[in-house]
């Protein structure tokens, strides 16, 4: 078995008497990509949310490529390689699509506050060197001519790709999507599974969020299903969907079929 | 006795229902059902004058309701319950009640009464905050909440949201009765097994456009229905 | 020593009561506007001066006058309403730019009232009173008609919340104004006759203090440090936290002239309102 | 008349630099600072004490800009986790504090008298009456220096992520940056900035005292950042400009109109109130700003 990047074990988290994830573990082996699937409210962003630092679980480990990552604030957890896009796009709407992009590289000297001013000249290289590769991925996501504008000026399916792009600026080691589909017309949503794979290829992990089930059939290597805060099913996404049991989650569970 | 005529809407520029048209006639259970996303509860937003209307109109009793203020529905018969957030926490179960009659004139005691006899396990905890109750609880009372008008119709998003499956049973079975004092009901559904079982019709969405529409009962056998959830053939 | 402390926790309540009044104001409109009203100590002093006009130009007497300035006061906020706040509320505008606002209706109300009253301190047209010695601490008359009218008010606006459906309509406003809008409040009535209640209270909170110290039109601005520290101290939106909050940033700041020069005596305010904000930020009986 | 165009100059450049502070706190950063007057009198007192006590210029001035920064990062930590408006409740808060301090801290400050007859710069080697138009030339040379390294910041890496900051802290933070250090620096160098001005004010007015840093002098920040349109550094400096003109042409005009001195004050305050109030409902992006790129959002 491939080396795991993410390990959850028995994380919960409540939300008042709700609980939104309750019990839930998981493992996401490198270089794949993992589809988590579950019918509205199963808990999948608060998962997202818990991974990425975003919230803070109530009891249970999540290790990120061998630590314990439970408690450190998001930045951290994001400086180390996972990164993450949320459901509804949260692209920075007054500022440039190529700001936007050059946002994502991580460890700029730039960003240190005297570093443009006393270090001038390498700040300057760094920058071409990010503008760089800000323009190959958009170019990549077929973004480019789009460079100067403002993200707010985005279709939503736009800024959907954007966050995407953005988030490979960071080269992250783990990237989790959430609802990369959403908003995206059914052609580009055809070559954004072409991408997506392309991006496995080259070694990145990721895991997905998403609603329209044909899209994380096509692409995921692994499939876990959600309901109600807790892992229903998962596996091979073709015997996972096969299961009555998922179709009957997302139908509606009669008191008889609970397990 | 409701009627939308080809709406289009969404919250921001982009629609989130396109050209969708509906009827629910005088007396009848309607379920929508449909996937994650495809619009369901921005269908009943729309409804209740929440969204940003790009197209179409809307009939209740005959009349165009579009564009009306959420107060004048509910003074026209409309009730609704959102999906969540839909009991006031910080308030008492009976400051609920009262908060959902400020559109009456009067005669708030006697329609506490007839909700409590829908409901009669709010009775024990009128002084209680809504915030302390249980799941299942604070359900019957946001629906007890929207009864007090005493509406002629209910707009109900998906009611069995977050519950256990022995309240769930319950709450339709509620559901059902509160049909038979002759309350017109239209809801969204993600539980579309039991859901349909206590419905006259039902409508299925996908990407904010209805798909297929037919009798509740049989509408599960469709095979379309399975395609639209899962895409599987 | 022991009656030195005992006036001062008098003077203490007195004042306590004054901010009080003010921070229940300023705590009910944060908690239905959703914004910090940074003009809401100039409303105090719109009151006070509006006791002073009418007392002045008519014989209708000094309390008459006090009423009829909390009326047009509460009519001032309302037109307010209606002209500014209704249409940022209706624009989408977010709250910061409705709190830079709110400073520049500070600025206006403030310097208007410059033009109108000239700069300089004016007393209100009463008696000047011997003061009344209750076992070695000594009171005016005037410090005891402010606290006994401030805690008439505190209980009147307890029933107003717990009583009335406006009350109610308000508390179901500020707790998820979305359900309000669908359960059919007319969610834009109930936010004036919040403003209303709100500035009423700060005209009698401005009428208060114009009693016992004197009027100036920098009066209410000069005490928003204390009347921000006390709805802070009780949880911001909170109007019971904002009750407590003022009673006792109003007797730490008097005690502590015990120990502390009398200048300082605001600092007090300040040095409680951070020691909140790091360790209690939601205030001492959570706010919003 | 010539005195009177260098007056002009002066006072439009100071505030202009004193406003800058205030634009990248709010323009870039979305930070309220309701009490930015505070850092320039820190600047002011902290420059001319240290003078009085022959501490040269070249230290003196740069003590009272980081003792200002300080107290600006202090202010943003105690208040920056929370929502925006305890930063806005703390600074307002704080000015008051620090005019009170040096109005009642006499044997410092010389409370309500104020300082006078402290040692400005090169005076021995300057005429008396050449030193305006000397200051002035400074004045401008500071701001068009403060411009250029806040242009610089702005278009850096560091401003991007103050932008995206104020955009949207959760994609910064989901993108690694610690939005909250980001935060805070931006309070501590915004406030830095002002005791510059600060300083440059006290050298320029020869007297100072805690009521020329009352809470309104914040609101001139205020009024030239959303004049100009906020994010704009240029824009702030075209607001200064624009509002000391509408000073001294006000001033002017006072002859004219039959009002005691203290009601024309007040009406131009008035004025200078509605016309805050008629910007944040009519065009929050300011007289030059784009409505894209907006500080206030939608």
């Amino acid at each position: 078995m491939a080396n795991e990047i993410l390990r959850i074990e028995g994380v919960r988290k409540g939300f008042g008497g709700l609980k939104a994830v309750d019990n839930c573990s998981l493992s996401v082996p490198e270089r794949t990509i993992v589809g988590l699937i579950g019918p509205n409210g199963a808990g999948k962003s608060t998962l997202f949310d818990l991974i990425s630092g975003f919230i803070k679980p109530d009891a249970g480990n999540i290790i990120f490529s061998g630590k314990e990552i439970v408690g450190l604030p998001a930045y951290r957890i994001a400086g180390m390689g996972l990164i993450r896009t949320f459901q509804i796009p949260r692209a920075l709407m007054r500022m440039t699509v190529l700001e936007n992009m050059m946002l994502g590289s991580q460890n700029q000297l730039g960003e240190m506050i005297l570093a443009p001013i006393i270090r001038h000249g390498r700040v300057k290289a760094e920058e071409r060197a990010i503008e760089k590769k800000a323009e190959d991925i958009l170019k990549f996501f077929d973004l480019l001519r789009m460079r100067d504008e403002y993200a707010g000026s985005m279709s939503g399916g736009q800024k959907k790709m954007l966050e995407m792009a953005r988030a490979l600026m960071a080269n992250p080691r783990l990237l989790l999507l959430d609802e990369p589909f959403a908003g995206v017309n059914p052609a580009l949503s055809e070559r954004l599974i072409e991408k997506i794979k392309l991006l496995r290829k080259s070694g990145l992990t990721i895991m997905i969020i998403e609603h329209a089930i044909p899209y994380v059939l096509a692409l995921s290597d692994e499939l876990y299903v959600l309901n109600k805060g807790a892992i229903l099913a998962s596996g091979q996404p073709d015997k996972v969907i096969s299961d009555s049991r998922v179709f009957e989650a997302y139908l509606g569970v009669g008191s008889d079929a609970q397990p | 006795m409701l009627s939308l005529e080809s709406i289009t809407a969404g919250y921001t520029d982009e629609n989130i229902i396109t050209d969708l048209s509906l009827r629910v006639e005088e007396g009848e259970i309607v379920t929508v059902i449909g996937p994650n996303g495809c619009g369901k509860s921005t269908l009943m937003k729309s409804i209740f004058g929440l969204t940003r209307m790009r197209g179409g109109r809307i009939l209740f009793l005959g009349q165009e309701i579009t564009g009306l203020r959420p107060d004048q529905l509910v003074k026209r018969g409309l009730s609704y319950v959102p999906q969540e957030k839909n009991v006031f926490a910080a308030l008492t179960v009976r400051e609920n009640l009262e908060i959902g009659a400020i559109a009456l004139k009067g005669g708030i005691d006697e329609r506490i009464s007839l909700v409590l006899e829908l409901f009669p396990a709010l009775a024990d905890r009128m002084d209680q905050r809504a915030g302390t109750l249980s799941g299942g609880e604070q359900k019957m009372l946001a629906v007890g909440r929207a009864m007090i008008i005493n509406p002629s119709m209910l707009l109900l998003d998906e009611p069995s949201a977050a519950l256990s499956p022995k309240i769930m049973g319950q709450l339709f079975s509620e559901i059902q009765e509160i049909n038979e004092r002759g309350v017109t009901i239209l809801m969204v559904e993600q539980n579309a097994r039991r859901a349909l079982a206590i419905s006259d019709r039902g409508y299925v969405m996908e990407m904010g456009k209805n798909r297929l529409e037919g009798p509740a009962r049989s509408l599960l056998d469709n095979p379309e229905v399975c395609r639209l959830y899962l895409g599987r053939k | 020593m022991n009656t030195m402390i005992g006036q001062l926790v008098a003077n203490g309540v007195v004042y306590g009561c004054i901010i009080a009044l003010a921070a229940i104001g300023l705590s009910l409109a944060y908690r239905i506007m959703n914004f910090a009203n940074f003009a809401h100590g100039d409303f105090l002093t719109l009151g006070a001066y509006f006791t002073l006009f009418f007392a002045a130009t008519s014989n209708l007497g000094f309390p008459l006058a006090c009423v009829l300035a909390v009326l047009a006061t509460a009519a001032c906020a309302a037109l307010l309403d209606i002209a500014i706040w209704k249409r940022m509320r209706s624009s989408g505008a977010n709250r910061t730019a409705i709190m830079i606002l709110s400073i520049g209706v500070s600025i206006a109300i403030r310097n208007a009232l410059i033009i109108f009253f000239r700069p300089d301190a004016l007393r209100f047209p009463v008696p000047v009173m011997e003061s009344i010695n209750l076992g070695g601490i000594l009171l005016t008359y005037f410090q005891i008609a402010v606290v006994l009218i401030a805690f008439t008010c505190m209980l009147v606006v307890h029933s107003i919340l717990s009583r009335t459906i406006l009350g109610k309509s308000m508390r179901a406003l500020a707790d998820n104004p979305n359900l309000a809008r669908i359960t059919g409040i007319n969610v834009d009535q109930v936010v004036r006759y919040t403003w209303m209640v709100s500035m009423g209270l700060a005209a009698l909170a401005g009428i208060m203090l114009g009693l016992v110290t004197h009027l100036n039109p920098n009066m209410g601005w000069s005490i928003i440090l204390p009347m921000f520290a006390a709805a802070i101290l009780g949880g911001i939106g909170n109007a019971y936290g904002a009750m407590a909050g003022g009673m006792i940033i109003g007797l730490a700041q008097e005690i502590s002239t015990a120990f502390l020069p009398a200048e300082y005596k605001i600092a007090v305010s300040f040095a409680i309102m951070i020691a909140v904000l790091f360790f209690r930020p939601r205030g001492l009986m959570g706010g919003t | 008349m010539q005195d009177y165009l260098v007056s002009i100059i002066l006072t439009a450049g100071i505030y202009a630099i004193f406003a800058l502070g205030l634009n990248l706190q709010w323009g870039y950063a979305g930070l309220l600072n309701f009490g930015h007057v505070a850092f320039m009198a820190i600047g002011a007192y902290t420059t001319v004490l240290l003078s009085m006590n022959e501490v040269p210029l070249i230290l003196a001035v740069p003590a009272g800009m980081v003792l200002a920064g300080a107290c600006g990062a202090f202010l943003g930590v105690a208040t920056l986790r929370l929502r925006e408006d305890y930063l806005a409740i703390v600074t307002i808060g704080f000015s008051e504090i620090v005019r009170f301090i040096l109005l009642n801290w006499s044997s410092l400050t010389r409370g309500s008298f104020g300082l006078y007859g402290y040692p400005r710069p090169l005076e021995e080697m300057i005429p008396h009456e050449d030193y305006n138009l000397l200051l002035a030339g400074v004045v401008i040379v500071v701001l068009l220096l403060v411009y250029a390294l806040l242009e610089i910041l702005a278009k850096s890496p560091w401003g991007r992520v103050l932008k995206s900051v104020r955009d949207d802290e959760a994609v910064s933070v989901s993108l690694g940056k610690n939005a909250f250090s980001y935060k805070v620096q931006s309070l501590a160098l915004g406030s830095a900035i002002a005791a510059l001005a600060g300083s440059m004010l006290a050298f320029y007015l020869q007297y100072i005292n805690p009521n020329n840093f009352q809470p309104i002098e914040t609101f001139y920040a205020w009024i030239m950042v959303i004049l100009g349109g906020s994010g704009s550094n240029r824009g702030t400096i075209a607001g200064a400009v624009l509002l000391w003109g509408f000073f001294s042409t006000t001033r002017f005009l006072e002859g004219y109109v039959s009002l005691s001195p203290s009601a024309s004050g007040a009406l131009r305050m008035v004025i200078i109130g509605l016309v805050l109030i008629a910007l944040m409902m009519f065009r929050p992006q300011g007289l030059f700003g784009r409505k894209e790129e907006l500080a206030v959002g939608k």
